[in-house]
C-alpha cells in the first residue's frame, strides 16, 4: 500500500515503445473504461439520472447505450435514493451496478440508502450478499455550476464503516482505478473531479511498469505525483494539479516540495503518507471540501500521529471555509488557491518552536 | 367503529392470463397446514414475548393479530425463486417460508443485526430495522428477474416480495420503489399489512386518503385491499399478484387489512394512546379462531385436531426456546470480519488493537 | 401523437363553498394585462438565452413554452398572504408576482445561488436548485398559517404554492411532502409543471401512470389537470385550488400540461434525445399565439396592440439586461457573512484568514 | 468560550442556599427545559414520530401535548425527511421548531433537508429567512437496541456549514444546553446521549455561578468535568462519564487526568482545548463513533496544531472501530471501555521520542 511514483506525466514513459499511449481527457478515460467494464463483464449495468441516450450531463457514458442496449444502460426516474435502493437489490440479485449521481450535492437524497444499506448489507448478511456496487459521483467544485453541484462528500463518505472511497487526479488514474473499483466485492464511492474532465493526458491503457498487466501499486493507496524534499502537499482530485502549479512555482525559488496524491480516501494509504512525510518533515493537506472534520482532519491526525517526532511543524490544512459552497462569483474565493496553499507552505516552513 | 379488516375492499388486478397453478380452493390437507402454520406462528410469538419478560431476549416485536396476513403471504411464496424482503416484524412469514427460527430469533437476542440465517439460502433478506429500507431492494432484485429472463429467453419471473407496514408507506423510498417498479415493469409485489398503527400513531393520521392499496392507481399499478385477518383470503390474493408479477405483468400492491394486537414492541405500552376497548372493537375476531370456526363448520378439522396442533406447536417453540437459550455470542472479531468481502490495511491495525486490548493476545 | 397539452383533463377539485371573489371570466384589461405579462417573460426568456450566448452570464434554465403555465399560476396569487416556492425554472412566475428581475438574474449571473431579491418581501422563496427540495417547505410554511390562522381566529388562510416539475415528482419528498400535506389539511397549492421531459427523460419513462394528477387521489387530494397552455384554464384552475386551500379545506394538486420547447439549460442539447419534429408535434401551438388569436377573436385587442406590447417587452428586457451587467460581485466577506445569524469564533478566525491571505488586509 | 469547572456534581454547590436543586433523570431535565420552552416561546412547536400521547419513545415530550395541545405538540407521519422539510417552512413561517427525529439512525432519511436546505437557508436567503430549529437526535449506542439504533453522527453534522452541534453529558446540561439551543437564531443540532437518559443527578435550575441568570459560560464552549495535570481526556455525551470513571481509576494510582467535556461539537471551543492540553501536554480524546474522518480526527488535528509545541506524545483517539455498530451483544467491544481508554492513556503517558 505504499506510495509509487506516479508515472503517466513522465517524459521516461513516452519512451518504452510497447505501451500503448492514448490522449484523452478524463471524461473520454472514464467513457473508454465504462465500455470495457461493461464489455468484460456481462453483470454489469449502468443507470441513472440521463445515462442513457444522453450519455450524462458530463457525456461520460456517451454511447453506452446505444452499443450495449439499453437494458445495459438505462435511465432512471428523477430519485437519488431510488437508484442506489435498485442498485442494492440489483446487488442482490448478483449484478455489479455502477450507478451514476448526476452530481455530488444530489448524492444528499441517496445517503439513507448509502449508509444503512449500500454500507452494511455484507456485514448485515454475514458475507453473503455482497455489495459490488461503484457508485460514480461527478464531485467538487469549480465549474461556476449553480448550487450544490460543486460539494466534497470524500469526509462524509470516509467516515462510513463498508464503503471504500477513491477519487482520480488525472486520466490514467480515472481509467485504471475506475477499472479496478469495478472489478472489487465491495462497495466504492468513486469520485470524479469534475474541474477535471476536459482536461488531456496521456493514458497508458495497459501499465508500464509491468509491461501489460496492470499492478497494484498502480491502482492501489496513493502516489507521489512529484518527489521532493522541504514539505509534502496532500491532496486528492483537481488540487493535485493545482499543488503541482504550487509546488512548479515554489521550485522557482528553490523549494523543492513533494506532492502526495492520496488517491484512495478510505482507506488511507497510512503507510504511503508516513513515508513521505517522514523524509519531508512538513505536510500540508489541501482539499476543497469545509474545514471543521473534513479529511484533513483525518489526514493531520494520521500525520501528527505517526510523524511526531520527525514533524517539524504543525500539519498545515489549507481547504474550504466553513461556509455553503459559493456562487460561481465567489468559488474562486472557497476553493483553495494557488495563493491560499502557498501561505499554508510558508507557515510549515517559517514555524519555529516558541 | 368496524373491526378494521372488514374495510372495503378494492380489487383493480386483472384475472390471470393463464389459470393460477395453485388452485384457489384448498384441500384439506392444505388448510390443515395453513392451521397447523398459524398455530405454530402464535405460539412461537406468545414465547418470544415471555423470553423478553424472562430476559432472555432484550427486545421483540409482537406479530399478534398478524399471523393470517403473514402466514397467508408466506404461503404464496415459491422459495426457489421468488425472495422476500422483510421487515422487523416478520416472524410469520419467515416461519413459513422456512427459515430456521432460531437462527431468526438471534437478532432479538441481539446477537447479529440481520439475523443469524442463511438469507440467500432461504431466499428471506436479512431482518431490516429501518422502515421502508428494503422496499426498494426488492425492486431492484426484481428487476434483475427481468434482466436475468430477458437473457435467458424465460417467461416465468422470480418474484420480490417487499413487506410493508402502514407507517412505512409515508416514507419517500416507497414512493420511489412503486414509481421504479410500473416504470421498470419488475416484478414485485409489495406487501402492506396494515395493522391500524405505526407505534403511537393509528393509520387515519398516517395515511392520507386511507389506504395504500388506493395509492397503487397513482402508478398504474393493480392493487388488492383484502381482509388481513382471513387466511385464505390473503393466500388468494397473493397467490394472484405473485401470479401477475410472474408473468411479467409488473408489479402490484396488496394491502392486508389487519390489527396490530399487542404493543408495538415489547417495551412499548399502548395503553398511553388506545384503550382495551378500541382494541377489541378494531381488532375484530382474532383470526385463528375464525380460521377454526371455518375448518370446523367445513369438517375439515375438530377440536381434538386442534388441541394436537397447538400441543405440538408449544413443544416446538420450547425446542426454538432452547436453541435461543443455546446460542452464544458472536466472537469480537468477526465484527471486523464480515465488514468488507476484501479487508483494508486500517481495518485489520484495528482488529489487530482490539485483540491486543479486549481479547489480551 | 397530439400536442402534451390537449391530454385528458381530469377535475376533482369540489365546487367553492363561497363564490370565488376574482371573476372565472376575465375582463379585457386583465387579459390584456396576462397577454403584457406573457410577452415580457418570453422577451426576457429569450434574452437570457442570448446573454448567456454572448458569456454575461455563465448559464440559464429557459421557460420557453412554459409561459402560459407560469404566468397563469402567478396571476392567482395573493403576494400579501401567499407565498410561492419555485424551483430553477419559475423566471415567468418571478416576474408575474413582481420579483425585481435584476435581483432575480443575479442567480444564473453566477453572484448569490438564492439570488439577490428580498425572499420575504415578495413572497417569494429562494431559487431552488434541489429537485422537489422546497415542496416540503411549502408544506410547513402553509401548516404555519393553518397555526396563525387558529391563534387568530381568522378563516381565510395564506397559501403555500408549491412549483415543481413531472421529474420532481419521482422524488420520495414530493410523496411525503403530499402525504404531510393531506393530513395536517395544509393550504398548499401542488402546482405541477408537466413539460414532457426531465433533462433527457420523458414523462413516460419518469411519471408511472402518466399523471402526476392523478396520484393526488392516492392521498385524498382533490386535482385539477388543465391544459397548460391555455393561460386563462391555468389561471382559473389555479384561483379555483387557492380558494380551496385558503378556505382551510386542505391541499390540492395541479397539474398543467405543457412543454418544454427549448433545452433543458443553456448546456443541454436536446438533439441527442428528441427530434425537431417531436417537438413540433409534442409542443402544440404557442401559448403565446393562441391567446393571441384569442384576443384578437374577442376582439379584445389588435395586430397593433400586440406589437406594442412585444416592444415595450423588448425594451423592458433591455433595460434588465442593463441591470444585469451592472450587477458586481458580491464582497467575498458575504460568504461568511450569511452562515449564521450568530457567527462563531472558528467561522470569524477563518473569515480573518480570508482577509489576510485573499484580500491581503 | 474558554472551559468553565462544570459545577453540577460538585459538592461546593449544593452548599449554596439559594440554589434551587432538583434531582432529575437527563430524560426528566430535557422534559422539563421543554415545557419552559413551550410555555415561554409560543412559537415554539414540538413535532415528530410518537412526540405526542405516547410522549416520545423515550418520553422526553411525556405531557407536554395534554399541557399545550396538538397545535403545539404533535404527532407527523413516519418520514423523516417529511418532518425535516416541514419544520423549514414552518421556520420560514416566522416559528420555531424543534423536531424529533426518533433514533440518531433515521436522521439519513432526513440528510439532504438538513445538508441542503435547513443549513443553508439563511445562507441562501442571505439573512432573511433564518432556521431556529433545534432538531433533537437521542444518540449514540450503549442500550444495546436493535440495528441503527446507536449511531453518532457528530462528525456529519460538525462537517455541514450553516449547522451547530451540541451534545449534553449530564442532566444539568441538558436543561440549560437546550434552552439555550433554543433560543438560538440557527439550527442547532440537539444530539441526547440516550445511555445516559435514566441517570439522575441535581439540576440547578437557574445558575449557580450567577445566583440567577444563566451566564454564558455555562452554556458556551467547553467544561473541566474533572481537573488533572498528567493529561487530558476530551469526550462528549456518554463517553464523558466513562471518561470520569477512568480518571476515578487513574487517580488511584496517581495519575491526574483532566477530563474535558466539549459539549459544543460544531463549533468547537479550540481555545478551551488548548488551554487544558497546553497545561496537562497529553491528549487522548474519545467516542463512540467509528475512527476514520470520525470528530476525534478534528478534534486531534485541532490539539496538534495548537500545542504543537508542548504536547508530549502524538493525541491518542480511543474510539469505535470502523465496522457498523454492531448487535447489543458485541457492543461492549465496540464502544471504547475502560480497558481501551486506560490502553490509551497508558500510550500518552509512556510516549518517548524515538
Ligand atoms: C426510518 C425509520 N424511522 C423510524 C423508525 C422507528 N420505528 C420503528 S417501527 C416504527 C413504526 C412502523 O410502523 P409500520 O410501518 O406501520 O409497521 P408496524 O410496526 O406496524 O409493523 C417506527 C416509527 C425506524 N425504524 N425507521
Ligand atoms: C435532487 C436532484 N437531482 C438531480 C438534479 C439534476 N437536475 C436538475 S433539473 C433536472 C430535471 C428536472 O425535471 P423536472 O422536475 O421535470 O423539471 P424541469 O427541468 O422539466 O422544469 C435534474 C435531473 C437536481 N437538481 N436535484
Ligand atoms: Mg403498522
Ligand atoms: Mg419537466
Amino acid at each position: 500500500m505504499s506510495n509509487a511514483l506516479q508515472n503517466d506525466t513522465l517524459e521516461s514513459d513516452r519512451e518504452l515503445a510497447s505501451t500503448p499511449l492514448v490522449q484523452l481527457s478524463m471524461q473520454q478515460a472514464i467513457n473508454r473504461a465504462l465500455g470495457e467494464i461493461l464489455e468484460a463483464d456481462d453483470r454489469a449495468l449502468i443507470f441513472g439520472e440521463d445515462v442513457g441516450l444522453l450519455g450524462g450531463v458530463f457525456r461520460v457514458t456517451d454511447g453506452l447505450q446505444q452499443r450495449f442496449g439499453a437494458n445495459r444502460v438505462f435511465d432512471t426516474p428523477l430519485a437519488e435514493s431510488g437508484i442506489l435502493g435498485t442498485a442494492i437489490g440489483l446487488a442482490m440479485a448478483g449484478f455489479h451496478p455502477i450507478p451514476e449521481i448526476q452530481f455530488d450535492g444530489f448524492a444528499y437524497p441517496a445517503v439513507n440508502q448509502i449508509i444503512t444499506q449500500l454500507a452494511r448489507m455484507n456485514y448485515r448478511s454475514r458475507g453473503t450478499l455482497p455489495m459490488p456496487v461503484t457508485l460514480r459521483v461527478p464531485s467538487f467544485g469549480g465549474i461556476r455550476a449553480p448550487e450544490h453541484h460543486g460539494e466534497s462528500l470524500e469526509s462524509l463518505f470516509a467516515h462510513v464503516p463498508g464503503l471504500k472511497v477513491v477519487s482520480p487526479s488525472n486520466p490514467q488514474q480515472a481509467y485504471h482505478l475506475l477499472k479496478h473499483a469495478a472489478s472489487m466485492p465491495d462497495p466504492v464511492i468513486f469520485m470524479e473531479p469534475k474541474a477535471r474532465y476536459w482536461n488531456k493526458a496521456d493514458v497508458n491503457l495497459t501499465d508500464n511498469r509491468t509491461g501489460g498487466a496492470v499492478d497494484s501499486a498502480s491502482v492501489e493507496g496513493s502516489v507521489i505525483a512529484r518527489p521532493g524534499k522541504h514539505a509534502t502537499l496532500i491532496a486528492w482530485g483537481a488540487m493535485v494539479s493545482r499543488c503541482l502549479q504550487v509546488a512548479e512555482l515554489a521550485a522557482e525559488d528553490g523549494i523543492e516540495l513533494e506532492v502526495l496524491d492520496l488517491r484512495w480516501l478510505k482507506p488511507i494509504d497510512e503507510a504511503g503518507l508516513a513515508a513521505s512525510v517522514s523524509r519531508t518533515r512538513r505536510a500540508i493537506v489541501v482539499h476543497e471540501g469545509p474545514h471543521t472534520a473534513g479529511l484533513g482532519a483525518e489526514v493531520a491526525a494520521l500525520v501528527s500521529q505517526s510523524c511526531f517526532d520527525s514533524l517539524r511543524a504543525p500539519v498545515e490544512r489549507v481547504t474550504g471555509f466553513d461556509v455553503p459552497y459559493p456562487s460561481g462569483d465567489l468559488e474562486d474565493e472557497y476553493i483553495p488557491n494557488i495563493d491560499r496553499i502557498l501561505f499554508g507552505v510558508q507557515r510549515v516552513l517559517e514555524y519555529r518552536r516558541g | 367503529m368496524a373491526p378494521r379488516a372488514l374495510a372495503a375492499t378494492l380489487d383493480t388486478l386483472p384475472p390471470p392470463v393463464l389459470p393460477l397453478v395453485e388452485a384457489d380452493a384448498a384441500g384439506p390437507a392444505q388448510l390443515r397446514d395453513l392451521y397447523r402454520m398459524l398455530s405454530n406462528v402464535r405460539q412461537l410469538d406468545a414465547a418470544a414475548v415471555a423470553w423478553q419478560r424472562q430476559g432472555l431476549i432484550p427486545g421483540y416485536a409482537p406479530m399478534l393479530g398478524q399471523e393470517a396476513a403473514q402466514v397467508g403471504a408466506g404461503a404464496a411464496v415459491d422459495t426457489t425463486r421468488d425472495f422476500v424482503f422483510p421487515t422487523y416484524r416478520e416472524m410469520g412469514v419467515a416461519y413459513t417460508v422456512g427459515v430456521n427460527m432460531v437462527d431468526y430469533m438471534s437478532t432479538h437476542k441481539a446477537i447479529w443485526h440481520g439475523g443469524l440465517y442463511d438469507a440467500v439460502a432461504t431466499h428471506f433478506a436479512p431482518f431490516q430495522a429501518v422502515v421502508g429500507g428494503s422496499v426498494l431492494h426488492a425492486v431492484g432484485w426484481a428487476h434483475g428477474q427481468t434482466l436475468n429472463a430477458a437473457s435467458a429467453a424465460e417467461t416465468a419471473l422470480g418474484v420480490g416480495l417487499a413487506f410493508l407496514g402502514d407507517g412505512a408507506s409515508s416514507q419517500g423510498d416507497v414512493h420511489e420503489a412503486m414509481n421504479f417498479a410500473a416504470i421498470l415493469r419488475a416484478p414485485v409485489v409489495f406487501f402492506v399489512q396494515n395493522n391500524g398503527w405505526a407505534i403511537s400513531v393509528p393509520t387515519e393520521q398516517q395515511v392520507a386518503g386511507g389506504s395504500v392499496a388506493a395509492r397503487a392507481a397513482g402508478y398504474g399499478i393493480p392493487a388488492v385491499r383484502v381482509d388481513g385477518n382471513d387466511v385464505l383470503a390473503v393466500l388468494s390474493a397473493t397467490q394472484r399478484a405473485v401470479a401477475h408479477a410472474r408473468a411479467g405483468l409488473g408489479p402490484v400492491v396488496v394491502e392486508a387489512m389487519t390489527y396490530r394486537r399487542g404493543p408495538h414492541s415489547t417495551s412499548d405500552d399502548p395503553g398511553r394512546y388506545r384503550t382495551l376497548d378500541d382494541e377489541k372493537i378494531d381488532g375484530g375476531e382474532d383470526p385463528l379462531s375464525r380460521f377454526r370456526s371455518m375448518l370446523l363448520a367445513g369438517n375439515v378439522a375438530d377440536a381434538a385436531s386442534f388441541a394436537e396442533v397447538d400441543a405440538q406447536a408449544q413443544q416446538q417453540a420450547d425446542e426454538i426456546r432452547d436453541g435461543v437459550v443455546a446460542l452464544s455470542s458472536r466472537p469480537g472479531s468477526e465484527m471486523f470480519d464480515f465488514v468488507f468481502q476484501e479487508s483494508t490495511p486500517t481495518l485489520g491495525a484495528q482488529a489487530r488493537q482490539w485483540r491486543e486490548e479486549s481479547e489480551h493476545v
